[in-house]
Formats: structure tokens, C-alpha cells, sequence
């Protein structure tokens, strides 16, 4: 175990000055060593992953890593990895995008990759909240519950990422939370080595804009409910509906195997070109 | 489909403006298009989706939308490709973002846009001149830009070529502007040997990647910029950066890279501006004109001259960095000059901006989906 | 990966440490506590089981559990080096005036 | 090339009926012109939203030089395929410039000089109404004097789809064959300035 955390820190660009910029016990730090761990452990060379960010505070975790890293426009990082894993297929895209970005401004681009399933991973950081603008409500903003937008708790229903990717087609998709680290590491490993579209929803609480907002005193306290509240796919089957109507599950939701957009291609460009 | 006219003996080819393009990007090395289908522009779509599969590497997708479209063309370029998309009025106002993101990260892409008239769906399959401005402003935050404008069948080809040069060159997006009579007139064109072309790649750095920096400031204002996956990592964002890409809110770094960025354009203006002299030498009224518009001034310019009238033209290939010295030298030496376009005016406030009173300048405007007869013109430049 | 009580040392950044405190929260053998600088503090380094759950979940990478018998992770290695005792001193002193 | 006639702005407009297959025609007669005698054409097209029915127009300008200006002014040459086609556009005919009808579908005619045959009849004959286009084309090639029939030919050929090459060609020869026959002295008539 000495090791991990050393290892994390080969992997950092050490001309950038830490500590990052993420808030005391914001999750985002947490899935970015549970992602230099997973990209370890399956032995891939940093010039082969490219990490692709939308805007928000997700979007500051590449610049932190030394991969390729590359920060987009607002919700439209799935379509700059499209264009990345078609043109060089060598290359293992990842895309990190936060909620707001990928199911609000880059909805459509979500349910169209998970569509064509192109063969990037996509790590979306629930955090229920917009952050970095200052804790405005999302679209999974949980209903009831108070941002800055919503002063008298939100109305409408709010999105179910891992449902939603998972009807869109999406050939991988998984929660996790990050009070379970570990299990987070082998699930990104997991959606890396998917050859389609893989999709891991990770909660990552946001003390700082949501939680304050919505009775919970510290970080700590997050970091309890989500361990309390997130059990694995087969104790959340075992729960009684109004236990399942508060709890969140995690695991694997969708594996299938299939092919990526980009085979595909390329095997109808061999054709094409009568190559075998 | 089915618009390409199969190889002729020869390398003359019956072939549509939009297929142009096709053929020019295939030329400059073009392997990657994205992009989402709209009218007048699609032929160019349809044209890439059967072409580019049977190149080696070659790609093509159709996006869930035009924004989608830009986003992959700088994600593949990034990754080393020469890129383009094509769209009309309605997805070029879409795209603007991510024209700003790949001004500000000096992403090398062609992006193509056959206007249509009026603003929002407009007319779509009416011609019209009416994105110059947009072309030139249309994404928000101080930036520079090329804006190429073809008038033919042929140019349609030739300019695509140099747009992506010039975009490979600069690093930087390029627009060309095509309008409806343009896009959708077919005319023999000559495919040329590639051989007699002069095809530009990007610079890619040659040293240890340790010392690599992706934005480091240089003689020539461009850094040399490796595909993704090449051992040289290096960071990739639309904030503010400094040399070494990563993001900066210092005062003297942020004017020092929106300086280098204007620079890089500035100091190679007379490269990038391409405009051709019709009858010029002793000529007394000038049309200034581009696109379609320019061939119905060069009817017009013969009618006059037969009815006795020195009249001349120039027409603008570069429309951004705006051909400043080409049309001043003009202004000085004509007593009117005529600009007719099919908008309200957006090349002729340039025009006037550069004037000072020099010359009278006659404007010319039509915005009813018509393209501006030579007739039109004739009787400008007789009464004027 | 859990080991017996006193097998391991903790090291915290503290330079990095933002005291969010969730490793303190959440360790099993209560070894953290956050201090009133708001930074970690290393309370009980001999309870530690070295069950990793501090390292994998800092945000902010700033601490590390490594063996007891190692060297210390960061520190020169000057272990033989001593400032010199009194008896060394008056020792060097009587043999410099001979 | 030398010995072809020389033309300023010859220009031909083909309209008829969205479907008729007036696109494909232009672009077969453009073709023809531009890379086997090398005369300059400019092709343009206007139709309306629909991909079926509505109206539909096809123009070329050809030219020995250069062509500035590639939208037609006055035209030289009218061929309607369907009656409203022929009430819209003959006003845009020059003063001594021709029309060919399609007379199964145009009845009436704003003049009596015209040329006209039946080529959607004579397309239905041939088995394949979707022909018509081409009837047309083998037609035309009669009546325009700088149109030679081996050029067309093989410009069809590289346009058209390979499985109904066979049956277009029928289709070509049977026009022009047929506009051979009832007006032998048509291509004689052009004064070209």
C-alpha cells in the first residue's frame, strides 16, 4: 500500500502547483487517484491516454495529470473524444465530464455516443449541483432540494445518469460513489477496456455548494450518507421499495459486448479498400 | 450521391461547386470529415461520405449536430489529421464556439459555409453574402481569422486547397464562404496534379519532448504542434494560456498571447491576401465585389467598357485580414467605386472604413434571394 | 494489505493537506485528528493497521502509509551522523594538543 | 476544337416537373458540351422544397470563352416537359429563340412556332416512362447543331447508374431518330451572333 500514493504523484505534472484546486473534501481529487491507479494497473503508457474535460470544476482535473490532456468547450467533450477515437483508434480516450455538462448542455451529445457507441470512456462526476458558478441547480439536482437557483427546493425530477445512458444504448455503464475507492478503481479499469462506449457515474459530493445548502454540516457528513445511502446492485435488490426509493445503488448495470464505432469503420474502410 | 462525374481521360471533370471543395480537400490531404447535413452544403457531405472510406485512414461521420460536428474536426485534428466540416447560416451560427476554441488552442481545421439569405432558417436554397461579418465576428472574444470567398467552380477547388494551407500554416481555423449560385452551379473544371501543387503540413517538433513547449512564441508566431499520442504531452484548453498550455490570468502573459495570436496572422498578411485585378490598370470606376456577385461584375465590366467606360474590377478572394493595401490602391486611383453584394452592406462599411474620402463609394445591395444581375451593375456604374 | 499495530508509519503533506478531514473520519483506528491549524495531525502512528483507506481516499494526495522499517520516505540519508558528545569533544581537543 | 462553332452565351433552359428527371438531363447535356468539345458551360438549377412534383428548371449557359456571368439573361433555347413550365418561362425567350415542347403534356403553346414531340408517349412505349428525360436529350441533340451524339452518349454512360444505361440509350436514339424524321431542317435555323 506505501506505494500508491507515490505512484499517484509520478503521475502529476510537476510543473503545476498543488494542491489542486478543488475544495477540502470535494470527491474530484479522489476519482483523479482512483484514475492514475486504474490507468496503472492496466499498464498503459501515458502518450497513449488522451484525457478529455468539459468545462466546470471537472474540467480542471486534466490539466493536473501528465497524459494528453485536452479541456473543451461547455458539454461538448464527447464530441471532441468522437473526433479523437476515430481519428487515431490507437488512442484510449477518456472523457471526465461533471453532471451539468454532460446531461444538460451535452445531453445530446451523451445520448448520441452512447448511440453509435463509439470507444471512449466517459466519467461523469455527479455532484448534483453546478460548482463552479456557484451552486446552481442541475438537472440532477434531486427534487426537494435547495441551490442557489432553487431557494425553495427544486421542483422538478431530476435525471438518472446511469438510466439514462444505459436506454441510450451505452454498452458499459456503472455508478460508483467515491467513499468506495477501491471498487471505483476496477470499474474505471473495467470501462477503459470496454471496446464500445462505457459510462461510470461516480458521486463525487460537493460540500461546499450542496451540501451546506441542504443540512449537511461538513464534508464528513456527506461522505457518511453517501456510504450509507449507495449499496451494492445486489443489497439494493434486496430492500424494501420505500428503503430503495432513498437509497442509490452501485455496480454494474449494462455489460455487452459488442464492437466500437471506430472497428467498425475502420473494417468497412479494409473492405472498401479490399485489405484484409 | 451520385453527383460525381466518373474520371475523364483528361483530368477535366463536369463536377458541382460543393464537389469541388471535395476534390480540393482530398488534394490538400484531407482524411477527416464531421459535420451534420444541411442545405445548400450537403452535397459536400454526401460527396465526403462516399470518398473518404476508401482512403486509408480516411474518416467520415455525421454528428448529432453542427456543434458535435466542429467538436470532433478539432478533436481529429488534434489527433493529427487534416479536418473540415461544411454547413450553411443556421449551423455556422452554432459552431461559433468552438470556431473561438480552435482560434485560441491553434487547432489547424477548414470550415466551410455556403450561405444562405435572411437570418435564422432564412432561404434555404436562395443565395445570398450574408455570414461575412459573422465569418469575421461571429464568436465571441478578440480574435483572428482567415476568410476565404470563392466565385467559381474551379476556385471552389483551388481555395479549399490553400484554405487548408493556410489553416496548416497558421494554425488556425479557416472559413470559406461559398453562396448558393456557387455551390450549385456545374462547370468543367481541371483537377490538377497534385504534384503541381503546393501542399502544406503542419510543423511537428523535433526535440525531446521535455523541452517542448506547445505554445512557445517564435519567429514566425507558430509553434510546431505533434498529433496527439507522439510523446509530447502537453495540455489543450480554450482558458487563457501561456506558452506551456497551461491556463494564466497573469496581465503580461494574456496580452502576450492574444498580441502573438494577431501577429502570427499580421506579419504573413501579404501571403494570405489573394485578390485578382480585372482591367484595373486605367481604371476609372471600380467594382469591388466577391463571390457569385464577382462574375455578374465581370459581365458588367465588359458591358461598360464597350459603352466606353473605364471600368474595372477586383475581386476578393481573402476577405479576412481584410485586402486593406488591394483596395486602398483602388480607392486612390478611381473617382467611384461600386461594391455590389447580396447583403446590407457588410463589405462595403470595410470599404468605407479604409476610404477616408478618397473616393465615392456606390453601394449596391440586394437581399431578396437573388443573386445581383450584371445588368444591376451596369447601370450603377453608368450612373455613378 | 491490513497489517499488525505498529508495523507502519504516517506521513501527511501538510503543505498539500487541506484538512477536509475525511480520513480522520473514517479511520479505523483513529490514528488522525484534525489540528487547530486545520491540517492533519498524526495522533497515534502505532495503532495504524496500514488499512489503506486514508491514501486511496485523499483528495488531495497528501498522505502515505509506508513500512516502519523503512527509511523514511523524503529524509536525506544521514543516519550515521551525530553532532559530536562532549567526551568526543574534550577526546579531540587533548589529541589536537599533543 | 477548331472547327467547333463558336458561341458567346448560348443559353438553354430545360424545365418541367420535379421528377421528370430535368436535374439528370442537365447534367448529362452539360457534361456532353464541357469535357468532349470543351466548350465552357455554367449549370445551374432551381427547385422547389419538394423532391417529387412542383416545378423544376435546370439552365446552361455555353460559351466557346470564359463564362462570367453563369445564370442565364435571355435564353436561346426553351424545352418545356410540362405545360405550366412552358406558361412560366417562354416569356424569358429571346425574341427569335426556340421552343421545344414535350406535346403529350403541352397542349397549347403561346406560339405557333415551335418544335415539339410526344416524349413521355414515346417513353411510355419504350416500357419505361422515367425515360422521357432522355427521349428529350436524343431530341435535343438533333436540334442543337453543336451537340454531337457521341459525346452525349458517352456522357450518359458515366452518369447514369450501369443497370439502366441499355434502356436510356434506346431511349436516346428513339428521339433522336424521331426528331431526325420530322424536322430534318431544324439545326440549319440557328444564327448565331
Amino acid at each position: 500500500m506505501a506505494k500508491v500514493t507515490q505512484l499517484i504523484h509520478n503521475y502529476l505534472r510537476h510543473s503545476k502547483r498543488f494542491p489542486h484546486v478543488f475544495c477540502p473534501g470535494c470527491g474530484h481529487g479522489i476519482v483523479l487517484g482512483s484514475l492514475i491507479r486504474s490507468i496503472d494497473s492496466m499498464g498503459l503508457a501515458k502518450d497513449d491516454v488522451v484525457l478529455v474535460a468539459g468545462i466546470g470544476c471537472s474540467g480542471r482535473i486534466p490539466v493536473y495529470v501528465d497524459f494528453n490532456t485536452i479541456h473543451t468547450t461547455h458539454g461538448r467533450a464527447l464530441t471532441f473524444a468522437t473526433g479523437i477515437k476515430l481519428a487515431n483508434p490507437r488512442l484510449k480516450v477518456i472523457v471526465v465530464m461533471g453532471d451539468g455538462d454532460a446531461l444538460s448542455i451535452g445531453g445530446n451529445h451523451l445520448i448520441h455516443a452512447a448511440r453509435r457507441n463509439i470507444g471512449v470512456t466517459a466519467l461523469v462526476l455527479n455532484n448534483h449541483i453546478y460548482g463552479m458558478t456557484g451552486g446552481q441547480s442541475s438537472c440532477t439536482t434531486p427534487t426537494g432540494s435547495f441551490s442557489t437557483t432553487t431557494p425553495f427546493g427544486q421542483l422538478e425530477d431530476e435525471f438518472d445518469i446511469s438510466r439514462v445512458a444505459k436506454v441510450c444504448g451505452a454498452s458499459f455503464v456503472a455508478r460508483t460513489t467515491v467513499m468506495q475507492a477501491s471498487a471505483m478503481d476496477s470499474l474505471i479499469s473495467e470501462a477503459v477496456m470496454h471496446p464500445g462506449f462505457g459510462l461510470v457515474e461516480i458521486l463525487s459530493p460537493c460540500h461546499t455548494q450542496y451540501g451546506r445548502k441542504n443540512r449537511f454540516k461538513t464534508c464528513v457528513d456527506m461522505y457518511k450518507w453517501l456510504q450509507k445511502s449507495s449499496p451494492p446492485l445486489e443489497k439494493y435488490r434486496e430492500l424494501t421499495p420505500e428503503k430503495q426509493e432513498k437509497a442509490i445503488a452501485t455496480g454494474i448495470f449494462e455489460k455487452k459486448d459488442c464492437e466500437g464505432l471506430e472497428e467498425k469503420y475502420a473494417r468497412m474502410r479494409r473492405n472498401l479498400r479490399g485489405e484484409r | 450521391m451520385a453527383a460525381r462525374s466518373r474520371r475523364n481521360k483528361t483530368t477535366e471533370i463536369f463536377a458541382l461547386g460543393n464537389e469541388a471543395v471535395v476534390e480540393g480537400a482530398l488534394i490538400a490531404g484531407g482524411t477527416f470529415y464531421a459535420g451534420y447535413p444541411i442545405t445548400p452544403s450537403t452535397e459536400i457531405a454526401e460527396e465526403m461520405s462516399s470518398r473518404l472510406p476508401h482512403l486509408r485512414g480516411g474518416v467520415f461521420i455525421q454528428m448529432e449536430d453542427e456543434i458535435a460536428g466542429l467538436g470532433a474536426v478539432i478533436g481529429a485534428s488534434l489527433a493529427g489529421r487534416k479536418a473540415m466540416t461544411a454547413t450553411s447560416g443556421p449551423g455556422f451560427s452554432l459552431m461559433q464556439e468552438h470556431i473561438g476554441y480552435a482560434c485560441i488552442t491553434e487547432v489547424p481545421l477548414v470550415l466551410v459555409n455556403v450561405m444562405r439569405a435572411g437570418p435564422s432558417t432564412g432561404m434555404p436554397t436562395n443565395p445570398a453574402q450574408a455570414d461575412v461579418q459573422q465569418a469575421r465576428w461571429g464568436t465571441h472574444g478578440d480574435h483572428p481569422i482567415i476568410v476565404l470567398s470563392a466565385s467559381d467552380v474551379q476556385e471552389c477547388l483551388r481555395l479549399t486547397v490553400t484554405a487548408f494551407n493556410y489553416a496548416e500554416k497558421y494554425r488556425t481555423p479557416v472559413i470559406l464562404l461559398l453562396d448558393e449560385v456557387t455551390a450549385h452551379t456545374r462547370e468543367k473544371i481541371s483537377l490538377p496534379d497534385p504534384e503541381d501543387i503546393n501542399i502544406y503540413s503542419r510543423l511537428t517538433p523535433s526535440m525531446p519532448p521535455e523541452w517542448y513547449m506547445p505554445y512557445e512564441d517564435n519567429m514566425r508566431g507558430v509553434a510546431a504542434m505533434p498529433p496527439l499520442g507522439a510523446g509530447y504531452r502537453y495540455h489543450v484548453t480554450g482558458l487563457i494560456h501561456d506558452d506551456h498550455g497551461y491556463p494564466t490570468s497573469k496581465p503580461r502573459e494574456v496580452e502576450h498571447i492574444m498580441h502573438r495570436l494577431f501577429r502570427k496572422i499580421d506579419q504573413f498578411f501579404y501571403d494570405i491576401q489573394i485578390v485578382d485585378e480585372t482591367q484595373c490598370e486605367d481604371a476609372e470606376t471600380c467594382i469591388i465585389a466577391y463571390g457569385c456577385v464577382a462574375r455578374s461584375a465581370e459581365l458588367a465590366v465588359q458591358q461598360a467598357r464597350e459603352r466606353g467606360v473605364r471600368a474595372g474590377l477586383l475581386k476578393l478572394k481573402t476577405l479576412f485580414p481584410f485586402p486593406r493595401p488591394a483596395v486602398e490602391k483602388m480607392l486612390r486611383q478611381c473617382s467611384s467605386v461600386v461594391v455590389p453584394e447580396m447583403n446590407m452592406g457588410q463589405m462595403s462599411r470595410e470599404i468605407k472604413r479604409v476610404n477616408n474620402g478618397q473616393s465615392k463609394i456606390l453601394t449596391l445591395n440586394r437581399v431578396d434571394g437573388q443573386i445581383i444581375t450584371p445588368g444591376q451593375i451596369l447601370s450603377k456604374i453608368l450612373k455613378g | 494489505m491490513a497489517s499488525k499495530k505498529g508495523e507502519s508509519r504516517v506521513k501527511v503533506f501538510l503543505d498539500w493537506c487541506k484538512g477536509c478531514g475525511i480520513c480522520a473520519a473514517f479511520c479505523p483506528s483513529k490514528v488522525l485528528s484534525v489540528d487547530k491549524q486545520g491540517k492533519i495531525r498524526v495522533d497515534h502512528e502505532d495503532e495504524c493497521i496500514n488499512c489503506g483507506f486514508c491514501e486511496i481516499h485523499c483528495p488531495d494526495f497528501a498522505i502515505m502509509v509506508y513500512p516502519r522499517e523503512e527509511r523514511p520516505p523524503f529524509e536525506a540519508n544521514i543516519d550515521d551522523v551525530a553532532p559530536a558528545t562532549r567526551e568526543e569533544l574534550h577526546k579531540i581537543r587533548n589529541s589536537n594538543s599533543k | 476544337m477548331s472547327n467547333e462553332l463558336h458561341l458567346d452565351r448560348f443559353e438553354v433552359r430545360l424545365s418541367g416537373l420535379g421528377g421528370q428527371g430535368i436535374l439528370t438531363l442537365g447534367r448529362i447535356m452539360g457534361q456532353a458540351l464541357a469535357l468532349d468539345p470543351g466548350y465552357e458551360v455554367a449549370q445551374t438549377q432551381s427547385y422547389g422544397p419538394e423532391a417529387r412534383g412542383g416545378a423544376s428548371r435546370c439552365d446552361l449557359v455555353v460559351s466557346t470563352g470564359k463564362i462570367s456571368y453563369p445564370k442565364t439573361i435571355s435564353l436561346d433555347l426553351l424545352v418545356a416537359l410540362s405545360q405550366e413550365a412552358c406558361n412560366k418561362y417562354f416569356g424569358d425567350l429571346k425574341s427569335k429563340g426556340f421552343l421545344l415542347v414535350d406535346t403529350s403534356l403541352v397542349s397549347q403553346t403561346p406560339t405557333n412556332i415551335f418544335w415539339g414531340l410526344p416524349f413521355t408517349t414515346m417513353a411510355q412505349k419504350l416500357g419505361l416512362v422515367q425515360t422521357t428525360n432522355i427521349v428529350a436529350l436524343g431530341a435535343l441533340t438533333h436540334f442543337i447543331p453543336f451537340m454531337r451524339a457521341t459525346s452525349v452518349r458517352k456522357s450518359l454512360k458515366e452518369i447514369l447508374p450501369l443497370k439502366i444505361v441499355d434502356i436510356n440509350l434506346k431511349a436516346f436514339n428513339a428521339g433522336l431518330n424521331r426528331a431526325k424524321k420530322e424536322y430534318p431542317e431544324a439545326p440549319e435555323k440557328w444564327k448565331f451572333s
